[in-house]
């Protein structure tokens, strides 16, 4: 992208000045036609494309008669175009989210000047390569979630950005004057350069005045262990590249935890196996609910999280760290294994723990890892220009609400009013404060109870900065200007503190001339916009321990657990978060990586408790706490510790737009201030009436719980998902291929030989899925995938184009958890084509298993004959109503497909056209690498790679090349075109005869 | 060979009842189509013809709402539309069997109820054809299964069983159509020229063709019905072993069998048999035929069904062994999986009607008693319908990877549309016994002692 | 104006009808016909027809459709757009049996029905014979002897005569224009 | 008189039978000739807001298409102009013309221009003008002789049978890369050669499989 631009473009995008117009939608529409001319044809492409094959059916109805002639269509070309845009060529920006403290780098995919797809800024240092996680794959969806708040409301009335300004203006020297008596800011936790400095200037504006940062879910009690271990408020950040044995008390750090996508490349290169020669790390995994990490877990201790407290301490004891001697009467030997273990990789071990449990845990935790020397493996930074939760300062404030003190309240962003822990009442709290104003992105339960709702705009809509905990400064460029009216924090906090409305825009380069060289700052700040970043550095702090840990340890008591006096943990949802995702139609329909389960939540119990309580899937059972009271389905899971139960949040929205209200059960009900996270003792449980149906994409209503089919699945699962432990590996290198007899090839056919030009495969390495869903979320938004709505995923119509098998292993309640990745296999002889009256799926010379929707009747045959079940059909029109601007969305180089069509994974067809046409332009061929696949470009930890296996130098090749490659279902000899690697285990030898 | 087809007949008895002469036979007939229908069929008629009124308003509204609207989903992408298909198809073949095969072996008996036995058939088929017709997600594209140059340039695909299903059961249609026309041509004549109004005169005239019953034409019309039946006996066992092939040639475990294509034919014979048990019960009662249509008819009808029926469970039986046999753990448990998997209560209804059930046949007793036989046949029509349904949705819900299993539940549009197919057909049927004759006169006539110019009473007048 | 087109006689069963039958074959009468119900065994050899070429027709038309069916899916697949399907070959004959097959019976069908009405002269709604209203009894159980005035031994009152002889009744004159 | 037809009836089945042939016949030939995008498309040629000569710009001022059309060589779309570039000259050329209101109305007021679409093709294909070019696919071979053209019209059908005899064999439309623009080009006599040598050297395989165009 030519960095010569000059910015007044950049930033006024001029040519969006339509979108502005998206109001009065007649308009709009008119001229989004209009605007966008076809092959490039935007915002009413899907339209067009779907209006074209609804009434293919009267323009088709004779023979031969395609286009008869057509209505008049207008081509519509710019007045002036923006040079930096040819149309029907996609430009790619650097961006960035901020997801609370986290960064996510980010490089936006643009047609016209309109986003529709993001991925990961390769270039970005503290990015993993193009990975994200599905958060921010989804967060292109909120850009045209068509229920996003569109005009500032003070009380019922609509008002504008200008005239909320103007009344904030008015009360703002009286403010100044009185130095911000009865004024407060409630935010979330950030780590924004421009907005800490706005925050300083706060403070010194309004020194009686109070900014808080307040998350539902944080890494609070982290922080303070580190705190009160050294002394020194910093922010551990794991490397788990240099573990090569890792303990985890519950934390799920390849799943909800922050740095997710960091720690799993980490994680991946240390587990990565080439060859039966190579080593692979050693994951020991303690937890009370089966969660994503477990998947990579070496062993696994199912422990109830109270308990893991006191485990915790046999731990810290065995290391020293605490001179107490602790009667642990559990798994003794365990903690013996993996205390040697942990020893004899002094250095090259860590040791972490889950955010929920609470800060005594995390000061054991630091102060062991110091033990361990494991200075490489975890290293402690400074909150530079980072604002974290801070939830005392929070539960103060609010108490400060009720007594009145507060007079004007400030909330950038959240949405406490649903997710404040029960007991704070933070509604009524709000009632008592004057003048409650939000910023927030939709119309919620926290904006319907606020004097001012001004809508927040979309990251990508306006300017920010951040600074990652390494100290690189990442910059937030709008990619399109804003599609409502609107604010964003920077510029609501630059208006409260000073009083005047400045463009985001301006704030961020304010601050940055304050960071950037000043000498060539012009170029450095281009170079930045160009880059996304701005290459900085924030040292390791070094760190002791200071105090007396023992104390601490004191406070950790274990207690007793019984079907009466149970335990209850809450979990951010892989899919909604906190809630905040609620109206995002991917995530509500994206499976929760364990239990599978779509569009709600469900109190997750173990098999044991079920038998006690006589409940099975689906049945309400009414959960007791302190007086307060839910109902809710449960749902049955292996590996859940007995006498718990865990609950996602996020969910049971009571206003959130078409798709997020009401579904689900509100988790936070139960949620009290002085257990947040885990609710140790005290809670009951009891079997209620009814049912709620629960959206589970496998195993129908736990219908493999069924003896029969549970026991099928056991035998089957071996060949599935081919498996061994490290030392199997290396004492038969080949196991892989030898699960399955090969037999000889005969065959009726002289079959097709595809030994020319390229030849596109794929290889997915099970050892390194992690079930992150990250893939799955990139495919939608990469293929146009409908959402279908909590109904037709209950009639099991999920239109996933690559799905994560799940399948648990073993014994029950300690079971081995496997994850497998399936998509279109492009099979060499495809069941699927021969069936097909119409020839609507046929094969290329290169391997690809097309599907031309155009041509598909929807006889559904391929669909029966495929073995491994990835064709998905639109029994419904699940496009009909889309909203036009949802439609936005839309990538153009893929047709959306109508009502009777059948679909499936095509390798990312409209990729590999387009890095074919850019080679010929080029003159030269394609080169490995130039294609990479939307759920390549996805994963984390690179277990998916594509490639041209006709050509012996290329990854794929390589990869399959390994011993570990596999044809899943080998035994139908269909050629698969994408073949697994086999998982691996590294079980510590001398636990392997107790487990 | 010799080409004459109704040879005169030493014991004409067990045809027919003893003491009809031509007129007696012509008379009988006729009248039915020539007065008006009893109450009974009215009734019956007001039934039906509801019911395809249900069957027009929820495939109105299935191609306005999509197949979404039926009980499919991922695993399960054919549920009882095609389990319809293969019932109704297999219904049709009872009649051609009827009437041509048992016409190439020389059974006399079959006079007296081949005529709507055909028209079974056609009505069967046409029911049948109504499912592959809807079932498709784009209906109005359903013209690319036709082969005919376009400015695509696209071609349909002939290696897929469902372009051989559309030739086979077209052809099967069109045959048996052709076949039953041919065998109308002399009775439509008789009813011409029995014809007091003009307006009958005029449109049974145009139906007859002029025919003139003169042997010059005889013999070329009994040539072309002997090729007919000659042509259609190959046909009816391949159809359905076609039909066969949209499962044994999938790789699904329950589909992927070769013991398919006579097993479905078999079930075919089965079924139709039991269909026209019934239908002649219905017909027999209704216009009280008890003299054409005797004991000796249905008794013979229940010997098939017990055969055939043996035949299917033997099926049963060997699809277990042939599964355990070849070892393959797909198959081994796609079969369990019927029997005693979450669908255990469909297989078992199944096997019960279908195997047990005409086991009675072995008793005289039950084979001569008109409640039993009607009973029974109902019972054969549920079970095959059944089969169709296990061999479909069952092994389907459940094939190779676990993850991808479901369970399929019909909505009430499954139920009105099957319901409506019924309407389809017994609308029709009931039309053909009001308006055309359902027994074939001509060859009854044949069959009569008085048929033959050698019968010792004309050689007394001598 | 009234002219003659033939006589019509009946006869009251099978037996007499084959008589008269052979009778009018010796008497040298060629397109003479007998009506009745139903075909009478032996009324071929009694008439002295030889035997139908429906057979033959049939056969040539069947093996007709065959070649069609072959063809249409070998141009197709192989001639005007080849599609890799499942990796087998364009010219899976093996896959192309079953429609060459349902052709080979459809022309086959369709021979046997359109050869027997084109050879039969059907459909032919006027017929001299239908003047009789006698004649409707054919369909009943009445058994006829026609013989039509293009006969070459056809001569009004001798066939009258000899109708009588052979035990005809009911003797008529069929006029019309 | 038992006579229950005319005699005239025994010729009405001989006609229906011809009859029926006839009008079957007739409809097939009608639905395949007036069916055709040959017959429905090749010749559309809609008025346009602006009278806009190809005659006059591309043949008489013999501008080079490339001019207006920028994004041929190197994208899917071939672009319409802006009006910028309309423009470009006519703020000197005939600054007044009447006919040239629309544009000038446009350039003031920001609003497009509205073209009428002539050379459309359906949705669900993704043709891609820049890899047609760069082999060396004239513009005329799909456009006609445009710079004969007062008011543009089609002159090819663009349906997909089309489509794929060139892509089967598309040595006829194959030119040297010097004169994709060039109209009324006439195939020297080795074109054959030339052709093959083309398709040799650029490893020329046009894509006859479905995701050749459709995804």
């Amino acid at each position: 992208m030519n960095m010569d631009k000059n910015m007044s473009e950049l930033k006024g995008k001029s040519y969006w000045r339509s979108l502005n117009h998206l109001e009065n939608n007649a308009e709009y529409r008119k001229f989004a036609e209009s605007e966008f001319q076809e092959g490039a044809s935007e915002v009413v492409d899907p339209v067009t494309r779907r209006k074209f094959l609804s009434i293919m059916g009267a323009s088709m109805a004779l023979a031969g008669l395609v286009s008869c002639r057509r209505p008049v269509e207008k081509i519509i070309p710019y007045v002036t175009k923006p040079e930096e845009i040819t149309l029907g060529i996609a430009k790619h920006y650097a961006s960035a989210m901020n997801l609370g403290v986290e960064v996510f780098p980010l490089l936006v995919e643009n047609h016209e000047g309109r986003p529709t797809k993001i991925a990961g800024n390769k270039q970005h240092p503290t990015s993993n390569e193009s990975a994200l996680n599905p958060w921010a794959y989804a967060s292109i969806l909120n850009l045209y979630d068509p229920d996003r708040a569109v005009e500032v409301s003070y009380v019922d009335e609509k008002t504008t950005v200008e005239q909320f300004a103007g009344v904030w203006t008015k009360n703002y020297d009286a403010y100044v004057a009185n130095q911000g008596e009865g004024l407060a800011v409630l935010s979330e936790s950030f780590a924004s350069p421009s907005l800490s400095k706005i925050k300083d200037e706060f403070a010194q504006t309004f020194p009686k005045a109070r900014w808080v940062a307040y998350d539902p879910v944080s890494d609070e009690n982290i922080y303070k262990g580190v705190e009160i271990a050294f002394g020194q408020k910093l922010r551990p950040i794991y490397h788990f590249d240099k573990a090569n044995v890792i303990l985890s008390f519950e934390a799920d750090f390849l799943g909800t935890d922050s740095n997710m996508t960091q720690n799993a490349k980490g994680f991946a290169e240390a587990r990565r196996v080439k060859t039966e020669k190579d080593s692979m790390n050693r994951l020991y995994l303690v937890e009370s609910s089966l969660s994503q990490t477990s998947v990579m877990a070496d062993h696994r201790l199912r422990m109830s999280s109270n308990e893991i407290g006191q485990f915790v301490k046999t731990f810290a004891s065995e290391f020293g760290v605490i001179n107490e001697s602790i009667q642990y009467d559990g798994r003794r030997d365990w903690v013996k294994a993996v205390v040697k273990d942990l020893k004899k990789n002094k250095g090259h071990s860590l040791i972490v723990a889950g955010r929920q449990q609470p800060a005594e845990v995390h000061v054991l935790v630091a102060a062991m890892n110091l033990v361990l020397g494991n200075q490489k493996t975890v290293t402690y930074h400074a909150f530079d220009k980072a604002v974290v939760s801070d939830s005392d300062g929070f539960y103060a404030l609010v108490s400060d609400m009720n007594q009145g003190k507060i007079e004007t309240l400030f909330m950038l962003g959240g949405n406490l009013v649903y997710a404040a822990p029960t007991d704070l009442q933070f509604a009524s709290a709000l009632n008592k404060v004057k003048h409650p104003i939000y910023l927030g992105t939709h119309y919620n339960e926290t904006a319907s109870r606020s004097e001012w709702h001004v809508p927040t705009l979309h990251y990508l809509e306006a300017w920010g900065d951040a600074i990652s905990h390494d100290g690189v400064l990442t910059v937030t460029q709008p990619m399109i200007s804003p599609l409502f009216m609107g604010m964003n924090f920077l510029e609501m906090a630059n208006l409260i503190t000073t009083g005047e409305y400045l463009k985001s825009y301006e704030l961020v380069r304010k601050t940055w001339d304050s960071i950037l060289p000043m000498d060539i700052f012009e170029s450095a700040w281009q170079k930045s916009l160009h880059n996304g970043y701005f290459s900085g550095t924030n040292k390791p702090a070094r760190v002791s321990v200071k105090g007396n840990l023992n104390t601490f340890a004191k406070n950790i008591k274990p207690l007793k657990l019984g079907v009466d006096n149970l335990e209850l943990s809450y979990k951010l949802s892989p899919q909604i978060h906190d809630g905040r995702y609620a109206n995002n139609g991917w995530l509500q329909e994206l499976p929760d990586p364990v239990t599978k389960i779509t569009w709600g939540n469900a109190a997750i119990i173990s098999s044991t408790m079920a038998k006690k309580l006589d409940v099975e899937n689906q049945d309400m059972v009414k959960i007791e706490y302190d007086g307060i009271y839910m109902k809710v389905p449960v749902w049955i899971m292996p590996g859940q510790a007995d006498y718990t139960i865990s609950l996602t949040l996020g969910y049971g929205r009571s206003v959130s737009g078409r798709i997020g209200t009401d579904i689900g059960f509100n988790a936070t009900l139960l949620r009290t201030t002085k257990s947040p996270y885990i609710t140790a003792g005290g809670v009951k449980i009891s079997k209620s009436y009814g049912q709620t149906a629960i959206a589970c994409v496998q195993d129908y209503h736990g219908l493999d719980t069924e003896k029969l089919a549970a026991d099928a699945i056991q035998t089957r699962l071996p060949a599935l998902v081919r498996e061994a432990t490290l030392d199997e590996y290396r004492n038969e290198p080949n196991f892989t291929r030898d699960i399955t007899e090969e037999y000889p090839e005969v065959s009726m056919w002289k079959e097709f030989l595809y030994d020319t030009g390229n030849q596109w495969g794929m290889s997915i390495d099970l050892n390194m899925c992690t079930s992150c869903n990250a893939c799955t979320i990139a495919c939608q938004s990469e293929n146009n995938i409908p959402v279908i709505g909590k109904e037709q995923v209950l009639k099991g119509r999920d239109m996933s184009w690559i799905r994560i098998d799940r399948y648990f292993a073993g014994d029950i309640e300690n079971p081995e958890v496997v994850m497998q990745p399936v998509a279109c296999q492009h099979c060499e002889l495809a069941p699927c084509e021969q069936v097909c009256p119409v020839a609507a799926t046929t094969h290329t010379e290169d391997g690809l298993n097309t599907m031309t929707y155009n041509r598909c009747i929807g006889t559904r045959y391929c669909s029966n004959n495929c073995p491994y079940k990835v064709r998905r059909f639109n029994f419904h029109n699940y496009t009909k109503d889309t909203p036009d601007i949802v439609q936005m969305a839309m990538n153009p180089d893929v047709s959306i497909r109508f009502r009777g069509v059948m679909e499936k994974c095509t390798f990312c067809t409209q990729r590999i056209a387009g890095a074919r046409n850019k080679a010929r332009l080029e003159d030269r061929g394609i080169m490995d690498g130039d294609i990479i696949t939307a759920c390549q470009e996805a994963c984390p930890t690179e277990a998916i790679v594509f490639g041209d296996i006709n050509d012996p130098k290329s990854r794929v090749s390589e990869l399959k090349k390994q011993n570990r490659d596999y044809d899943l279902l080998s035994e139908l000899n269909l050629r698969p075109r994408t073949t697994y690697l086999s998982k691996l285990r590294n079980p510590n030898p001398e636990l392997e005869q107790h487990a | 060979m010799n080409n004459k087809l109704f040879k005169p007949n030493r014991s004409a008895e067990e045809s027919l009842a003893p003491g009809y002469t031509f007129s007696t036979v012509t008379e009988d007939i006729s009248r039915i189509v020539e007065s008006k229908p009893p109450q009974k069929w009215w009734l019956l008629f007001g039934v039906a013809f509801s019911f395809l009124l249900v069957l027009l308003g929820s495939v109105g509204w299935l191609f306005f709402e999509g197949t979404g609207i039926w009980g499919l989903n991922n695993p399960v992408g054919w549920g009882w539309a095609i389990v319809n298909f293969v019932f109704w198809v297999g219904i049709g073949h009872a009649g051609t069997l009827i009437s041509a095969v048992l016409f190439l072996f020389r059974q006399q008996w079959r006079t007296a109820i081949n005529r709507f036995a055909e028209a079974m058939t056609i009505f069967a088929v046409i029911s049948a054809l109504l499912f592959p017709t809807i079932h498709v997600g784009r209906v109005w594209l359903l013209y690319w299964f036709f082969p005919v140059p376009n400015q695509m340039a696209m071609w349909p695909n002939f290696r897929s069983p469902l372009m051989w299903d559309f030739f086979a059961v077209g052809t099967y249609f069109t045959v048996s159509l052709l076949f039953w026309y041919v065998g109308l041509i002399p009775d439509l004549a008789t009813i011409r020229d029995r014809a007091k109004t003009s307006f009958r005169k005029i449109t049974y005239g145009i139906l007859a063709l002029g025919w003139r019953g003169g042997n010059r034409q005889w013999k070329h019309y009994e040539q072309a019905y002997l090729m007919l039946a000659g042509l259609a006996t190959p046909l009816v066992l391949s159809v359905h072993s076609v039909v066969a092939t949209d499962f044994a040639t999938s790789i699904i475990p329950g589909w992927h069998t070769t013991i398919f294509p006579p097993y479905f034919v078999a079930g075919a014979i089965f079924s139709g048999f039991g269909m026209v048990m019934t239908l002649t019960l219905i017909a027999r009662n209704i216009y009280h035929l008890e003299n054409i249509i005797t004991i000796g008819h249905l008794e013979k009808m229940s010997k098939v069904i017990l055969v055939t029926g043996s035949m299917v469970g033997y099926s049963y039986i060997m699809e277990f062994f042939i599964a355990w046999y070849s070892g393959n753990q797909f198959e081994v448990f796609a079969f369990i999986n019927r029997a005693f998997g979450p669908y255990a209560w469909a297989y078992w209804i199944m096997f019960f009607s279908n195997v047990i059930t005409p086991q009675i046949f072995w008793v005289k007793k039950f084979r001569t008693s008109i409640p039993v036989l009607f009973v029974a046949s109902i019972f054969v029509n549920i079970g095959m319908w059944f089969e169709r349904f296990v061999i479909t949705v069952i092994s389907l819900s459940r094939d190779f990877l676990p993850s991808s299993w479901d369970y399929f539940t019909p909505t009430i549009w499954d139920i009105l549309v099957f319901l409506g197919s019924f309407g389809l057909f017994f609308t029709l049927f009931l039309l053909f016994l009001r308006f055309l004759p359902m027994v074939a006169m001509a060859e009854i006539k044949g069959i009569l002692p008085e048929a033959n110019p050698h019968h010792e009473k004309y050689h007394e007048t001598h | 104006m009234n002219k003659t087109l033939g006589l019509l006689a009946e006869f009251e069963n099978p037996a007499t009808l084959m008589n008269a039958a052979e009778k009018f074959r010796e008497a040298g009468y060629k397109t003479f016909d007998c009506h009745s119900p139903f075909p009478i065994h032996g009324m071929d050899e009694a008439m002295g027809l030889k035997r139908s070429p429906i057979g033959y027709i049939v056969g040539a038309m069947a093996v007709t459709g065959a070649a069609l069916g072959i063809g249409i899916q070998y141009y197709a697949s192989v001639v005007a757009y080849p599609h890799i399907i499942s990796g087998k070959p364009f010219f899976s004959w093996q896959a192309y049996v079953i429609i060459t097959f349902a052709l080979f019976i459809l022309l086959g069908a369709f021979a046997a029905v359109i050869g027997m009405l084109k050879i039969n002269g059907l459909p032919r709604f006027y017929h001299p014979v239908f003047y009789s209203d006698n004649f409707k009894k054919f369909s009943d159980d009445g058994f006829f002897v026609s013989v039509e005035s293009d006969d070459p031994a056809f001569d009004i009152d001798k066939t009258k005569a000899f109708m009588d002889s052979v035990g005809g009744k009911n003797i008529e004159v069929l006029e019309g224009e | 008189m038992g006579q229950i037809f005319p005699k005239s009836a025994n010729r009405v089945p001989g006609f229906i039978f011809v009859g029926i042939i006839v009008a079957v016949a007739c409809l097939a030939y009608g639905i395949y000739y007036f069916g055709s995008p040959k017959y429905t498309d090749v010749g559309y040629q809609p008025e346009q807001p602006v009278p806009y000569s190809h005659l006059l710009h591309a043949d008489t001022l013999g501008m080079d298409c490339r001019y207006c059309h920028t994004g041929v060589e190197v994208s899917a779309v071939a672009m319409v102009p802006p009006t910028q570039t309309c423009m470009n000259c006519h703020t000197m050329i005939l600054p007044e013309s009447e006919l040239l209101a629309p544009i000038r109305e446009s350039w003031n007021t920001g609003k497009p221009v509205e073209w009428v679409r002539v050379h459309n093709i359906p949705d669900y294909a993704y043709f891609n003008h820049s890899a047609h070019l760069k082999v060396g696919i004239g513009c005329e071979s799909c456009h006609g002789n445009i710079a004969s053209m007062a008011i543009v019209r089609q002159t090819q059908p663009l349906s997909m049978r089309w489509c794929l005899d060139c892509h089967k064999d598309p040595s006829d439309h194959l030119r040297p890369l010097s004169d994709v623009t060039k109209m009324n080009w006439v195939a020297p006599a080795n074109q054959k050669e030339f052709a093959a040598k083309v398709i040799a050297e650029k490893r020329l395989n046009p894509p006859i499989d479905c995701s050749g165009c459709h995804r």
